[in-house]
């Protein structure tokens, strides 16, 4: 039947959905902009909450940052839910074959002992910050406004469950199963005063109200400052110490962070750019965290790599703050 | 029953105060067993509109297209004002006999059994 | 030392159990606000059962692959042309109405469940909201993707995220789900984990897709089958929740069967669009509205309630009175579309003769009694050239904000109507079912934004009905509307098809 | 007792799967819908990795059944060895 049909009576009628052509002109789309902008509802919602009715149920008041366009944060990896799982579908891939490796040829027998205990005290209860980092993220996703921010918050908030899943499952490999490792971690994260900096840190983050400010506090200041030192430098020390094999089973997180890092860095660096006011309030939030920050992170600092170490990823943090145009 | 909300003292704004209505009140007119309209009808009027204008011009409005209105006898009709039985007054003003804003307005017509005798 | 294998069960609970701790800086009540003031009582979160236990990587894993699956189809679908071989240009009306009504949804689901999912204080409910929450946003995305190619052959998709904030019936599914959202977080879980996901959105989607399947769509059946087999573990979730409630304490049964009458309630009220798209708008049927209500209410639904009983939960409140309803509610609806086809985003018709025989059958008791002398007169007036279009505006629920088109079962000729004094002012119900709603929780729904009160308020633009169409909707007058007889979208079919 | 059921996507590896069902639950009823197959059975149904992957000749993982599955009635518990769905009462 169709065979018949003359080609020039098949021309579409529209190239996309009339939001996005009034954003992009009339041409087709692509399909992170179709699944993304203007999904979110705006006006008309019925019912206050009861569970905050100073504000409706999507609302730009739940953070003090101001945009003209909160589609203005355009994810640079473009990830909508398919791009997204399928991407980490393929991470995941290989990190299973790293694991599944490292275990099958009981690689941990090669590490030294007191590697792995340092492991088990310094890496493994990362899961726990990795836990509060998801709830910081779902939050912002949960109370954000619009869908290009929203989606990305809960990617990355599903993410650190993927993260703290790998830590635990390091804790495993090195206790056989038997789950005493992130027992002992867990112990650590709650006594070990090395940790309760890191601990107080994140208990204070998760109670924040505004979610761009916990936003800045969880990925921009805190993830940044770990990344550099954990998945940088500690690597770089376990490597130089017999346990270069722990770099299998870190390589996801290092490649998540890679990936990530450039989504922050643009959504900080939007927010800066849009106003004065989102400039000092961002230099703001990110002086009081930073603080803390880098008080939580000294004694780990010092006992996973020595005393340079924090200075060095502070610099590392700072030079990509400036980036995004603050602390200039 | 109140709502249980986070905070005692949950109000919501009510959407359809009558002073909403730019001097208007929302009446509801309805015509029972006449299904070829789906639902009663709504109409922003002035409180003192006499009721007579409601039957000569409201009501053309609101049914004028079924096939049996113009046989409707007004005499005759029966009345509910907001579930009560009423008998209009014509010359008084909606708002002296009683339709306030909201009230529904329904009538019968006993002798009109509607399109094929089926209640449409 | 050989590793001992773990079980899936021990193994999903060492790696998201116990990432969990307890406060000593900041008081855990702060972190989670929400949980107390609904009056359920939590004693103890670890009894949660984890109903499902995907790790994150097995669920971008087995995600991945769907995905995959799904976009290769709908890229042959667009490149073939798969719009051609839908059975008729009809059919395409209720992927509008699906876009513009049911997609919106899935996204207020995934802020419904992020929500839930930051907020309970159990990391295992927790993390199976958030499962859920990325599930929804799959959803949405994964339909406007279907629609795209829709979209650019036919009209009535384009303003889809537009209309849903604004339109008249829009509202009734975009109020359905912003009374959830504001509610409490239980409340919310009974009232789209278990009540609309366990037992209704089967309604929704199966038969539906299925339908899809029978009428030659392909891009649908795929991303509907692709998103049930999420479901799944939702209506599990959904499950887990209500038995969790009713298990840590019994002073929430009372809390959580009200909760079950209102959603069960308000769902089967919002359902009504899915029975009028089963029985009017799949050119080959499936099953009928009233089959689908058997098979997947009646009969699941019972089995589940049986199940429940066990906890002292019964049957939804007027469970009667919707057994009724089955035999009445898609005529009802699509003749309230019909007669409103003027002001609808989509276009309506009157059905064939062979369809309106197909009625007669299924609803012996019903359908030439009561509403083939609708479609009688609706022919008629078309004969005559005048297509009936209703004057006026019609009187909506303040609760379900449906217009109020549902009759009385005793005596189906009457339109049902229920009034309520708050606080001196009226308002009015469909139904006891919705009255009831109003009445537990007045301060709430004295905020419905009903259309048609917006529009007389002058907050729609206007003064017209057709000002308020092309300017505040954003309609393409004349084009989306109207009948689809003589419509551009029936002339491009005939076109392609080669019908003269 | 009231029925269980489970619906799968109507496709190959689905058949095995189904097939499966019917061995480990002789007297369940299958019924072929458009593009998909409802399998119920009274009370209860199980299905076991072992027997799936006998049919299907490789190994399956029981969360694979998540990709064909479209709806289900009834409570859920799954481990490793095997997907049960059963009403209590």
């Amino acid at each position: 039947m169709t065979i018949e049909i003359k080609t020039s009576t098949l021309e579409p009628v529209r190239n996309t959905f009339a939001h996005i052509e009034r954003r992009f002109g009339d041409k087709p789309a692509t399909r992170y902009q179709e699944a993304t902008y203007d999904v979110a509802s705006e006006i008309n919602f019925h019912y206050k909450p009861l569970w905050q009715p100073e504000y409706e149920l999507n609302d730009t008041g739940r953070t003090a940052i101001v945009m003209e366009d909160w589609y203005a944060f355009k994810d640079p990896r473009q990830f909508y839910y398919g791009s997204y799982v399928q991407m980490r579908a393929k991470q995941q891939e290989v990190a299973e074959s790293n694991y599944s490796f490292f275990e099958k040829r009981n690689l941990a027998r090669l590490i030294p002992d007191e590697i792995q205990r340092k492991v088990i005290r310094l890496l493994v209860p990362l899961r726990h910050v990795e836990q509060a980092a998801n709830l910081n993220n779902v939050y912002g996703s949960s109370l954000g406004y619009g869908t290009a921010i929203t989606q990305a918050l809960l990617y990355n908030g599903m993410d650190r469950l993927g993260n703290a899943q790998y830590l635990s499952r390091i804790g495993l490999i090195l206790d056989s199963n038997s789950g005493d490792a992130l027992n002992e971690a867990k112990r650590y994260w709650m006594d070990d005063a090395i940790w309760q900096g890191v601990r107080s840190y994140c208990e204070a983050n998760i109670c924040v109200e505004d979610w761009f400010e916990s936003f800045v506090a969880q990925d921009a200041i805190l993830d940044g400052l770990i990344y550099e030192l954990v998945y940088l430098q500690f690597d770089q020390w376990l490597a130089d110490n017999g346990g270069q094999d722990f770099s299998m089973l870190t390589e996801f997180i290092q490649n998540w962070n890679k990936d990530t890092n450039r989504w922050v860095d643009a959504v900080v660096k939007i927010a800066a750019a849009e106003s004065d006011a989102n400039k000092q309030l961002l230099e703001q939030w990110i002086g009081t965290w930073k603080a803390k920050a880098l008080e939580a992170l000294a004694p780990l600092a010092e006992e996973m790599v020595g005393p340079e170490a924090l200075a060095i990823a502070e610099d590392a943090l700072v030079k990509r703050l400036n980036k995004a145009g603050l602390l200039k | 029953m109140p709502v249980y909300a986070l905070n005692p003292g949950y109000k919501g704004e009510r959407m359809d105060r009558v002073e909403n209505f730019h001097g208007n009140q929302i009446v509801y007119v309805g015509w029972d067993e006449h299904r070829m309209f789906c639902a009663a009808k709504a109409f922003p009027l002035p409180p003192s509109m006499p009721f007579a204008a409601v039957i000569e011009n409201i009501m053309p409005e609101a049914f004028g297209q079924h096939p049996e209105f113009s046989q409707i006898n007004w005499e005759t009709a029966e009345w509910l004002l907001d579930g009560e039985p009423f008998k209009p007054q014509l010359e008084a003003s909606l708002e002296a006999q009683g339709v306030g804003h909201k009230s529904m307005v329904r009538f019968k017509t006993p002798e009109l059994q509607g399109f094929q005798n089926a209640g449409v | 030392m050989a590793a001992k294998k773990l079980n899936i069960k021990d193994k999903y609970r060492l790696l998201t159990r116990d990432l969990d701790w307890d406060f000593s800086y900041e008081d855990r009540k702060q972190a989670f606000p929400y949980e107390e003031f609904e009056g359920i009582k939590i004693t103890d979160w670890n009894k949660w059962e984890d109903p499902f236990r995907l790790t994150m990587d097995s669920y971008w894993k087995y995600q991945a692959e769907k995905e995959k699956k799904l976009y290769a189809i709908f890229d042959a679908f667009s490149q073939n042309n798969g719009h051609l071989n839908v059975v008729d240009s009809r059919y395409v009306n209720a992927l509008k109405l699906f876009l513009t009504g049911v997609s919106p949804l899935e996204y207020q689901a995934y802020q419904g469940f992020a929500h839930v999912g930051r907020q309970f204080s159990g990391v295992g409910a927790r993390v199976a909201c958030q499962m859920q929450s990325l599930d929804e946003l799959r959803h949405v995305q994964t339909q406007i993707h279907a629609m795209s190619h829709y979209n650019k052959f036919f009209d009535g998709f384009q303003e889809f995220s537009h209309m849903h904030d604004r339109v008249w019936y829009l509202s009734v599914p975009r109020s359905f789900f912003c009374d959830a959202r504001s509610a409490g977080p239980f409340e919310f879980m009974v009232a789209i984990g278990f009540s609309f996901e366990y037992v209704l959105t089967n309604l929704l989607f199966v038969p539906f897709m299925s339908g899809a399947a029978h009428n030659g769509d392909m891009a649908t059946v795929t991303f509907g089958f692709s998103a049930q087999s999420d479901e799944a573990r939702h209506m599990t979730l959904g499950l887990e929740v209500i038995k969790f409630l009713l298990e840590q304490h019994e002073d929430n049964v009372p809390i959580v069967q009200k909760w079950i009458d209102k959603w069960f309630w308000r769902g089967t009220r919002l359902l009504t669009i899915v029975a009028m798209m089963m029985d009017y708008m799949l050119p080959n049927k499936v099953m009928s509205w009233k089959e689908a209500w058997e098979v997947y209410f009646e009969e699941a639904g019972g089995a589940l309630f049986k199940d429940l009983a066990r906890y002292g939960i019964r049957m939804p409140k007027y469970a009667e009175t919707i057994e009724k309803e089955k035999e009445h509610i898609s005529h009802q609806a699509w003749w309230t579309f019909y007669t409103h086809g003027h002001a609808a985003g989509f276009h309506t018709w009157i059905p064939s003769d062979k369809e309106l025989d197909w009625l007669s059958a299924q609803y012996p008791d019903t359908f030439d009694k009561y509403y083939r002398p609708l479609w009688e007169l609706a022919k008629e007036q078309e004969a005559k050239g005048e297509r009936f279009y209703t004057s006026g505006l019609p009187q909506l629920c303040q609760t379900c904000q449906i217009p109020m088109l549902f009759t009385e079962m005793d005596n189906p000729n009457q339109n049902s109507m229920r009034d309520s004094v708050f606080e001196d002012e009226r308002y009015h119900f469909c139904s006891d079912g919705c009255k009831d709603i109003f009445d537990e929780e007045p301060e709430k729904y004295v905020q419905s934004w009903l259309p048609v009160h917006q529009i007389f308020q002058g907050n729609c633009g206007g003064p017209g009905v057709e000002d308020v169409l092309s300017d505040y909707y954003k309609m393409n007058v004349g084009v989306d509307n109207m009948d689809i007889k003589g419509s551009p979208d029936e002339k491009r079919w005939n076109e392609w098809k080669g019908i003269a | 007792m009231s029925k269980v059921y489970i619906a799968l996507q109507d496709n190959d590896e689905s058949r095995y799967i189904v097939e499966a069902i019917e061995e480990s639950n002789p007297d369940s009823t299958v019924i072929h819908q458009p593009a998909m197959i409802r399998i119920e059975r009274e009370g209860r149904l199980v299905i076991e990795r072992a027997v799936v992957e006998e049919k299907m000749g490789r190994d399956w993982d029981v969360q694979e059944l998540h990709i064909n599955l479209i709806t289900l009635g009834g409570n859920v518990d799954e481990d490793d060895d095997q997907f049960v769905l059963e009403w209590k009462q």
